[in-house]
């Protein structure tokens, strides 16, 4: 199968969903002729026009308020927000406003629109630029939220998310832009709320979210080598959350360890491994464990930044010591 | 009261007459409520306003769009709402516009055009703007209006979304009734230079307006709706209005920041009401008979509106996790 | 001792602070003559004056970036917000600007803020006045969260809050403002990070925030009844977390319910949960059970209204399943 | 070159000519350093703007208070800043003025009064409206200064912490440095009606300069610094620039979206060091050879730096879970 870049998978499920249905347009800073900093939408301008690929101002509660009032009126905005950072300041508009409207409105009004941002760090791009906040998205009932891991999530769960009523939020690492992956030519989409098994395995199940999947395959490999058969997992969506398929991964290998790029406390690792141990705790052989990012603003400095997020070594360390019960002390 | 250029119809003239009436007692019905103890929560009175809603809802299609705040029974019937579903989602009703979900600060009516009200002060800014937006997109022809407060002047998204309106020609009126007043604290403590100056800057045509004298306000709205349709918007309109009631039904000992001196001059020589039906007898558009009976037409409908919503059932409990998502119908299940 | 309630302890420990250092000020929207909706401030400014008392427009994001450059420049703003809700407006200034600043600025800038706000529902204020957003701002470093149970609580916690050199945010519960308890004459404060066990047990330990502590504890007097023994502590600070407590409480009793007001997916009683569970899991009888908010908006009709938050007779029941192993089939 | 009222003196020309030919050797070398690749991550120049800056900050006492940008290096070096601390912040090492935390986008020098760059774009705009509010309730007599791009003005902050400066009299200065545009637009696709007169709005005495003149620049600011310390605040400029290089150092193939005519146009004609050079030497203050003995100087300055803390340390990896909060030396511990 062709490979492409994330980038690409991107600006395909854009450009398809737009050629679909006409509602579809793009909102956001230097989206049109730029493409944006990343370059995700180069020549989507050039096909659509500035009427449906609509630079804005540096405007972000602004165009996010406008994204909202499009969706309650027939259009499907795909609201573009140049660093997941920025997400602070829409929190509003995006939780108090599109979250709610469908449940205030008694399902009278509608809001379908996505947000499209990313997350990550190790870019040397500093505190404010650097953040994973899907955490507290997901707090917010009314909200879907979708974390691609690879290109080809990236473009199902776009098609998907366009297609969706609901508001949703997506998170692309912008790390990734131009990993590539087998991506079909012929059309596909990715359901919300199915996690996919990258891997099976038998002694431990390592839970990722976005960047962190491909880090957990390579801890898993690794683990492979001193003959440890680790199952990985990536949830696809955050919520919808598929509990059911992680609840039996951890009823069969009765361990767990959820690897996620967001700050640890208070964030998805704690959700996912409270579900689990609610669901298969008399299956478990050790406490799952959680490997967020560190509870630190990320650093600038080369030398601190690496640190702050999830390793393989460390996954794999952390399994070892799991599967060993070495950890059976510490508790 | 303004001499409209264009002469009413006797229609249009009774409409809005009964439009403000039907305001003035819905909202005397709903504080009734709250003093008997029979709403939940509380609620934002618009009487003494009702010439902005209606001069402005009365240039509008049904298709048009409008987005309200906290203080919105007055816009939501002056859109074209409904007694019985307002006072039902008042009192928490399935019946209610929202199923009782929303309640007064979010009361919408999308059948009307009402995006609904707004418990953030400046919270649906973006929301008309984007209707306006789809307008633009769509060529629907549907104007936006947003109705705001003085208060809300101060939250910076509504500059963010006028420079974008101003920029794409987006046939948005904003509307800012001033009352004076946000909560307990007048406008001049709380909005340095001048309202419709701000607009301005940023290249929209803006009016003061004296807010009590509906046909003053129905006439600028007619023209200013008509060219927003054309593409010529948006508009910038200050309506020069006053709050009756305290901030909300509850706020009743209020001399510490409003004088009594103050409330009744407003009241005795400014009301809406009492200046049109003058204007109505004036003018010989009606009788002062007439008047009456419309008078108490409405009075019984709202009466009898607010026996049905206090008998009307609540939603059953099991919609409490429905209408999270449109496409899960018990999200919790 | 004598009682007070909750809004005359909050009034107490500002105008306390107030006098003894001049660089307190509060700054929001009708905090002068009115002294908030609440009334909570009633008298401060006649005593301080408008210097010190300051009103506000309706520029939530406005005021509290004023806050944060004065905290950065020698005062100490209390920054008065009138709703939780609305946090969603400051998100930027609090968590971008607030928390980072220490440490972006390696340790040279300080920003000793207070964020003063509310939380809780059942008061029929609809989905945008009656959210419990405590999760989301513990989320993030930086800042540190604290949550009054209490009269006694309010003031102590609150005078710590303005004598810290770091941002802390601190929700009170809406609807406990007129609720009394013993509160000394003579000054004193609450330290940060140290939970308190409010009633000693040994069947199984109940965990409550805010409000959700009385919850506890009306529930702990019912299982009394039923012959169970409950223990139940107040974290009294969410960040710093007093985890120690909280684990050998969960160590001694083997059985564990969080209940809090916010809602309950990505939210703290999973956070303490599973810290429960890696710290203590060899020890648990059962699951650690959390009871948060629903995962709705909350709905304004009565009818629907009250059963989105925890109640007494809820966690009774929850209680009484754990401690049976009734559970164990669910698992 | 605008003809000073007030007769400069040596010094205070000479300072402001080595400020200028200090930011743009700074920034020389950051780019070579991001084009040799020894730099981590992005930075943006402020090649072309040293006008503004330093007019600016030359009216300003140390005291005073200045809030920053992501383009932030020029305003930096302005407010007194060392090179050494400075290149070694931008390495990332230890003996930076962040300690390496904060990087190009959040250098701070709080002992030069500069509190900080901002990654976000308007985000220091409430931070050095508060930085005023201390000077006014402490008395100190402080300034603060607000830089920020044309693009921030679309940021709905601007006019929330403008309106309250205007309300409370507060002594800051918003300085917008309209270069043009934002990332990868113009400005007039961002920005309708009048930057000043948005500020006017609000009661707000404002003003438009030529910011590639630097004695015009420092002129209207030392007027305004103290008229601003003596109560009379706030005041509004808007200072019309240029950036030399692209958005950030990685935007090099920019036709697409700014013609090379134009940057050669800016450079050729109105460069702000070309143009107070020439008036150095007009008006006898300097000689050619002393003016090129100063800039070899600055250039061997900036070269020792540059070395220095390429060879300096990283801060040690324990770093990183200290300074999240004042009281806790390791959070992670
Ligand atoms: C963002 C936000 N801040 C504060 C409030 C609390 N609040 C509700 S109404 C109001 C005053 C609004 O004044 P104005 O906009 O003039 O409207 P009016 O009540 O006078 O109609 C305030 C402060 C709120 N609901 N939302
Ligand atoms: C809130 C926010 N939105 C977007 C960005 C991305 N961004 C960084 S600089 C910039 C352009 C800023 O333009 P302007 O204010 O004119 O400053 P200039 O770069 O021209 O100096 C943008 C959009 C950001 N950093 N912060
Ligand atoms: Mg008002
Ligand atoms: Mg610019």
């Amino acid at each position: 199968m062709r490979k492409i870049t994330l980038s690409k998978a991107v600006n395909e499920a854009l450009a398809e969903e737009m050629r679909h249905d006409e509602s579809v347009i793009i909102l956001g800073e230097d989206v049109a002729e730029a493409g944006t900093p990343f370059k995700v939408l180069s020549g989507l301008v050039e096909e659509f026009g500035t009427d449906r690929v609509i630079d804005t101002p540096i405007s972000e509660p602004g165009f996010m308020g406008i994204g909202v009032g499009a969706a309650m009126t027939g259009m499907r905005p795909v609201v573009d927000l140049m660093f997941g950072d920025f997400i602070f300041l829409i929190m509003d508009q995006l939780c108090n406003q599109a979250a709610k409207t469908h449940y205030m409105s008694g399902g009278k009004l509608n809001v379908p629109l996505v947000l499209r941002t990313n997350m990550g760090a190790t870019r040397r791009s500093a505190a404010q630029h650097s953040q994973s906040l899907h955490a507290i998205v997901a707090h917010i009932p009314g909200l879907k939220v979708a974390m691609p891991s690879s290109a080809y999530e990236a473009k199902g769960l776009l098609k998907t998310a366009i297609r969706d009523d609901n508001p949703v939020v997506i998170f692309e690492d912008k790390l990734m832009y131009q990993d590539s992956a087998e991506v079909p030519e012929e059309e596909y989409s990715i359901p919300f709320g199915e996690a996919c098994v990258k891997r099976e395995g038998t002694d431990i199940t390592l839970i990722g979210t976005s960047s962190m999947v491909q880090v957990c395959e390579k801890a898993a490999e690794m683990l492979q080598a001193v003959g440890i058969s680790a199952e990985v997992i990536d949830p696809r969506t955050i919520v919808p959350l598929d509990e059911k398929t992680l609840v039996e991964s951890a009823k069969k290998t009765g361990r767990v360890i959820v690897v996620d790029e967001g700050h640890q406390s208070f964030g998805v690792t704690s959700e996912i491994a409270s579900r689990i141990n609610e669901k298969a705790f008399y299956h478990l052989d050790a406490p799952t464990t959680r490997m967020g990012a560190m509870d630190v603003p990320i650093p600038f400095s080369p030398a601190l930044e690496d640190i702050t997020v999830p390793t393989p070594e460390r996954v794999f360390e952390q399994a070892k010591k799991l599967v060993s019960g070495e950890l059976i002390d510490a508790a | 009261m303004s001499n409209s250029k264009r002469k009413l119809s006797a229609d249009e003239a009774m409409r809005m007459f009964r439009q403000m009436v039907r305001i003035r007692t819905f909202e005397n019905n709903a504080n009734q409520l709250y003093l008997s103890a029979k709403m939940p929560g509380l609620t934002h009175m618009y009487s003494g306003e009702e010439a902005v809603a209606v001069g402005i809802c009365e240039a509008l299609l049904p298709t048009d769009k409008i987005t309200s705040t906290h203080r919105g029974h007055g816009h939501c019937v002056a859109k074209g709402a409904d007694f019985k579903a307002m006072f039902c989602e008042l009192l928490g009703k399935e019946e209610g516009y929202c199923r009782g979900k929303g309640g007064s600060m979010h009361i919408a009516d999308q059948s009307n055009g009402n995006l609904g009200a707004n418990a953030i002060v400046g919270g649906s800014m973006g929301i008309a703007t984007g209707a306006a937006l789809t307008s633009k997109l769509k060529k629907t022809g549907d104007v936006a209006v947003c109705f705001f407060g003085d208060g809300a002047t101060a939250q910076g998204l509504m500059y963010e979304v006028m420079n974008m309106a101003a920029l794409w020609n987006l046939p948005v009126i904003y509307a800012c009734e001033n009352n004076g007043y946000s909560e307990y604290t007048k406008t001049e403590e709380i909005a340095a230079g001048s309202i419709t100056a701000r607009a301005e800057a940023f290249g929209i045509e803006s009016y003061q307006v004296d807010g009590q004298d509906v046909i003053a306000v129905n006439e600028l709205s007619q023209k200013l709706v008509d060219r927003a349709r054309k593409g010529e918007g948006p508009f910038f309109l200050e309506l020069m209005t006053y709050r009756y009631h305290g901030h909300h039904v509850g706020d009743i000992n209020r001399e510490y920041y409003r004088a009594k001196d103050e409330e009744a001059d407003w009241k005795e020589n400014r009301d809406p009401i009492i200046r049109m039906r003058a204007w109505l007898v004036e003018n010989g558009y009606a009788t002062e008979e007439a008047l009456d009976e419309l008078h108490k037409e409405v009075t019984e409908d709202a009466e009898n509106a607010v026996e049905y919503a206090l008998n009307a059932p609540y939603p059953d409990v099991s919609e409490v996790d429905m209408h999270v998502y449109t496409d899960v119908k018990h999200v919790l299940a």
